[in-house]
C-alpha cells in the first residue's frame, strides 16, 4: 500500500473528531462509551501510521504496534469497567441517560 | 412429604467422563442393531380379524345386502356419518336400503355401527387406507361399501366370539 | 488497486463512525462500531500489520463489542435511546450543549487536519513507497521479543490492571444481596 | 499455469467441498440419529437418501420469507449472514494436504492460504460468529429469541477463553501460529509425536469446548427446544433459516478439522512421513470425519446440561485446568 502517511493521519483525525462529537452530544451512557472507543481507535491508527512511516526507511520499529496492543488492552479494561458502572447505575435509576445522573445529591 | 434420597456419586461418576463414554458405547452399539421401523407403503401393516378398519356392508350369497335399513347404526353413529334411505322389497326380509351412505370424512372408525347392527350386516373391515382428491369422493355409497360374506367372515367369527362372553 | 481498497475502507470507517453517533438505536450503534473496527482492521492489514489486524478483530470484535451488545440487551435498551423517549432528535435535544460539543469536535478535527496537511510537506515519501522491511510482514517474532524484554514492565502492569479490573467489575456488577438481621442470606 | 487461476481453483474446490460437506453432514445427522434410535432415517430421495439435502435446499428456497412485526428488518436480515460467513471464512487457513500435483500441474499446498498467523485468524474470525446469534435473537423481537441470544453470547465468550488457552498450549509446543507448521511438526511418521499424546488434558478440554463453542449438544442452550422453542432462530424461515443452519454445520466441520489439525497431526499419515497428497487428504478426512461424527454421536447420547452447570464447568473447571495446562507446558518447554 502506497497511501501517503498524511491520509492515514487525516482518517484518524476525522474519526477522533466524530468520537468527540458523540462524546459531547449523546446522552446515552453506552453510546458515550462507544465514542470513547472510537477515539482510542483513532489514536491506534495514528500510531500505526507512525510505525509504518518509520519502519519503511529502516529496520522495523515495533514501538508503535506494541503501544497499540497496550491501548487495546486498556480499552478492554475501560469498556469492562464502564459497562459494569452502567449496569450499577441502571439498577439505581432504571435508565442510562446521562441527564439522570447529573446531580450529586441523589 | 416424600423425601428423595439422592444416591451419593462415586468419583468416576462425578467426573462425568466414564459415564459419558458408557452412554456413548450404548448408542454406538444400537447403530448396528436391526431397525424396527416398518417401511409402510412397500411393507403393508399386518392385519387380522381384530383390526378395526373401515365400516363395510355385508352382501349375502345372492348378492343382496344383509341390511334391512332398520336405522340402528344411523342412530348409534356418534359422528352422524351414516345416512340410510329404506325402501320396500319383494324379498323375504321385505325392507332393504335404497341409499346407504357413509361419509368417510366424518366416520371416526369407532365400530358402534357394528355393535348396533341386529342383522350382522355392517362390519369393520381390515381396510385401513383412505385417500381421495375431492370431499365428494369420500361419501361412500352402497357400491363402494359392499363386501362379500367371505371377505368379512373372519371378523364375523371374531365378533360372535366376543359377544358370547356376555 | 490496494490503495483503492484503503480509501474504500476509510470511507466505510468514517460513515459507520458517523452512524455510531447518529443512530437512535444502541444496537445499530454497536453494529456500526463493529463495522468501523472491521474496516480499521483492513487498514492495519493493508499497512502490513497482520498481527494488529487479528488482535483488533479478536479483542474488539470478539470481546468488547459483544460486551456492549450484551449490556444493551441485558438492560433491554433495544428500543430507542433514553433521550429519544420524548421523540427528540438525539443530537440536538439540548441545543446549547449539542452546539458546544459539535463546535469542539469540528474545531478539534479541523485543527488537526490543518496541522496534518501542513506538516505533510515535511513527510517525504520513502524511496521504497512505504514497503515494510522483510520481517515487517511477519513482525510477530520482533514484536514478541520487544514485548517480553524492553516492555516487560508495562506488560506485567497491564496484566495486573486486567486482574484488578476483573475483580472490580465483579464487585461493581454483583447485585447486593439483602441480608436478614440474623446475618443469614435470604433464600 | 497462472497463479491467480490456481488460487481460484483451490478456493472454489475447498469452498465447494465445505458446503457439500455441510450438506452431507445434515444428512449424516439424520441418518446416524435414526440408526441410534433403531430407525432407518431419510431413504426416499435418491439412493440411501443421498439427495435429501438437495430436497431440503429446494424446500428452503420455496418457503415464504417472514419478518416478524416490530423486528428491525436490517439487522434481522444481517444476522444470518453474520452467522454463516465467519464460519465459512475460517476454513481458509486449514491445511488439508501437502503439495498437490494433478495432471502435471503443481497446485502447491492444498489449503487456500498458509497464513503466518493462521491460528489467530481462525480464533478472531471464529469469535465473530457470536454476532449472528445475538443479533438474530435480538432482531426477532421475541423474548425466547432474545433469551437464546443472551445465553449463546455468554456461553460462547466463556468457552472461547478456554479454547484460546488450549490453542496457546499447542502453539507453544510448535512455536508457530501457522497451522501448516503445526501439522508439519507432528508429521514425523511416528503417531506418538501427535499432540494428543503430549497434551491429553488439553485435547479433552478442547474437544468439549468446541461443543460449547458451536452451540451443540449437550451445550445447545441457544436453541434449547423445550424451553426456548429453538431460541435465536425461532422467527426465521426460508433461506435465512437455512443460512443459520449452514453456519452451524460449517462451524462444526471447521472445528472438527481444527481438532484434527491441532491434536491428531492433521494430514500426517502414521508411519509414512511423505505420503502422496491424496493419501494425506484421505487421512485428514478420516480424522476430521471422526470428530464430525463425534458431534452427532454425542448429540444423540447425552441430555442437555443446565445453564448454571455449563457456566460452572466453563469458569471453575475448564479455565483453571487450561491455565494450569498452559503453565505446565510453558515450564516444560523452558526447562527442556
Amino acid at each position: 500500500m502506497s497511501v501517503p502517511t498524511e491520509h492515514l493521519l487525516a482518517l484518524a483525525a476525522i474519526l477522533f473528531a466524530i468520537g468527540v462529537a458523540g462524546f459531547f452530544t449523546r446522552r446515552n451512557l453506552i453510546v458515550v462509551l462507544m465514542s470513547i472507543e472510537l477515539m482510542l481507535n483513532a489514536a491506534n491508527l495514528t500510531l500505526v501510521a507512525g510505525a509504518r512511516l518509520h519502519s519503511s526507511t529502516g529496520p522495523l520499529q515495533v514501538d508503535g504496534p506494541i503501544f497499540v496492543i497496550f491501548i487495546i488492552a486498556v480499552a478492554a479494561v475501560e469498556a469492562a469497567v464502564g459497562l459494569a458502572l452502567v449496569i450499577a447505575l441502571y439498577r439505581q435509576k432504571q435508565t442510562v441517560s446521562l441527564d439522570a445522573f447529573a446531580r450529586l445529591e441523589d | 412429604m416424600v423425601i428423595v434420597k439422592r444416591k451419593t456419586l462415586t468419583l468416576a461418576e462425578r467426573l462425568y467422563l466414564p459415564e459419558i463414554l458408557r452412554g456413548m458405547s450404548i448408542t454406538f452399539g444400537k447403530m448396528f442393531k436391526p431397525k424396527i421401523t416398518r417401511q409402510y407403503p412397500e411393507e403393508p401393516l399386518p392385519t387380522n380379524e381384530v383390526t378395526r378398519g373401515q365400516p363395510r356392508l355385508r352382501a349375502l350369497v345372492d348378492g343382496n345386502l344383509a341390511c334391512v335399513s332398520c336405522g340402528l347404526c344411523e342412530a348409534a353413529c356418534p359422528a352422524y356419518a351414516i345416512t340410510i334411505d329404506g325402501q320396500e322389497t319383494d324379498r323375504f326380509i321385505e325392507r332393504e336400503p335404497e341409499k346407504f351412505e357413509i361419509d368417510m370424512l366424518r366416520c371416526i372408525l369407532c365400530g358402534f355401527c357394528e355393535e348396533a347392527c341386529p342383522k350382522e350386516a355392517i362390519f369393520m373391515s381390515t381396510e385401513l387406507e383412505l385417500a381421495g382428491f375431492t370431499r365428494a369422493s369420500f361419501k361412500y355409497g352402497i357400491d363402494k361399501l359392499k363386501r362379500s360374506t367371505e371377505e368379512l367372515a373372519p371378523r364375523m367369527e371374531y365378533i360372535k366370539r366376543i359377544n358370547q362372553r356376555w | 488497486m490496494v490503495d483503492l481498497l484503503f480509501y474504500v475502507a476509510a470511507l466505510v470507517a468514517v460513515l459507520t463512525a458517523v452512524g455510531v453517533v447518529l443512530a437512535r438505536n444502541p444496537v445499530i450503534s454497536v453494529v456500526s462500531l463493529l463495522t468501523c473496527f472491521g474496516s480499521l482492521a483492513v487498514i492495519y492489514l493493508l499497512a502490513g500489520f497482520q498481527f494488529l489486524a487479528a488482535i483488533q478483530i479478536l479483542v474488539y470484535g470478539g470481546a468488547i463489542m459483544v460486551l456492549f451488545l450484551f449490556v444493551v440487551m441485558l438492560l433491554n435498551l433495544g428500543g430507542l435511546s433514553p433521550e429519544d423517549e420524548d421523540g427528540d432528535d438525539p443530537l440536538f435535544h439540548d441545543r446549547r450543549r449539542s452546539a458546544g460539543g459539535l463546535a469542539v469536535a469540528v474545531a478539534l478535527g479541523s485543527a488537526s487536519l490543518i496541522g496534518i496537511l501542513r506538516g505533510a510537506r515535511h513527510l517525504a515519501e520513502p524511496a521504497n513507497g512505504y514497503a515494510l522491511p522483510d520481517e515487517g510482514f511477519d513482525a510477530l517474532p520482533a514484536l514478541a521479543e520487544a514485548m517480553f524484554t524492553r516492555y516487560s514492565l508495562p506488560f506485567e502492569a497491564a496484566s495486573v490492571l486486567l486482574l484488578a479490573t476483573t475483580v472490580g467489575v465483579m464487585v461493581l456488577a454483583k447485585r447486593q444481596r439483602a441480608v436478614t438481621p440474623a446475618g443469614e442470606k435470604r433464600p | 499455469m497462472n497463479p491467480f487461476l490456481i488460487i481460484l481453483i483451490k478456493t472454489s474446490v475447498i469452498y465447494g467441498g465445505l458446503i457439500g460437506a455441510a450438506a452431507l453432514m445434515t444428512l449424516a445427522e439424520r441418518k446416524f440419529s435414526a440408526w441410534m434410535q433403531l430407525r432407518h432415517g431419510p431413504n426416499r430421495v435418491g439412493p440411501w437418501g443421498l439427495l435429501q439435502p438437495l430436497a431440503d435446499g429446494i424446500k428452503f428456497i420455496f418457503k415464504e420469507e417472514l419478518c416478524p412485526d416490530g423486528a428491525n428488518p436490517w439487522i434481522f436480515r444481517l444476522a444470518p449472514i453474520l452467522s454463516a460467513v465467519p464460519a465459512m471464512l475460517t476454513v481458509a487457513v486449514i491445511p488439508f494436504a501437502g503439495n498437490v500435483t494433478l495432471f502435471g500441474v503443481d497446485f502447491g499446498n492444498l489449503s487456500i492460504t498458509d497464513l503466518d498467523i493462521g491460528v489467530l485468524f481462525l480464533v478472531a474470525i471464529g469469535g465473530l460468529s457470536v454476532y449472528g446469534v445475538i443479533l438474530g435473537g435480538w432482531a426477532s423481537n421475541s423474548k425466547y429469541s432474545l433469551l437464546g441470544g443472551l445465553r449463546a453470547s455468554a456461553q460462547m465468550i466463556s468457552y472461547e477463553l478456554s479454547l484460546i488457552l488450549i490453542i496457546l498450549c499447542v502453539v507453544a509446543m510448535t512455536g508457530s501460529l501457522d497451522l501448516r507448521a503445526i501439522t508439519e511438526a507432528q508429521n514425523t511418521g511416528n503417531p506418538l509425536s501427535w499432540n494428543v499424546f503430549s497434551q491429553p488434558l488439553a485435547f479433552l478440554i478442547f474437544v468439549i469446548a468446541t461443543f460449547a463453542e458451536t452451540n451443540r449438544h449437550p451445550f445447545d442452550f441457544a436453541e434449547c427446544e423445550p424451553e426456548l422453542v429453538a431460541g435465536f432462530h425461532t422467527e426465521y424461515s426460508s433461506m435465512k433459516f437455512a443460512l443459520f443452519f449452514l453456519g452451524e454445520y460449517c462451524a462444526m466441520i471447521v472445528m472438527a478439522c481444527l481438532t484434527a489439525t491441532l491434536f491428531l497431526g492433521g494430514y500426517s499419515v502414521p508411519f509414512w512421513e511423505d505420503a502422496p497428497w491424496f493419501i494425506q487428504l484421505g487421512t485428514f478426512f478420516a480424522k476430521a470425519g471422526f470428530f464430525a461424527f463425534l458431534f452427532i454421536w454425542v448429540r444423540w447420547t447425552l441430555p442437555r446440561f443446565r445453564f448454571d452447570q455449563l457456566m460452572h464447568l466453563g469458569w471453575k473447571v475448564f479455565l483453571p485446568l487450561a491455565l494450569a495446562n498452559l503453565l505446565v507446558t510453558g515450564a516444560v518447554i523452558s526447562l527442556a
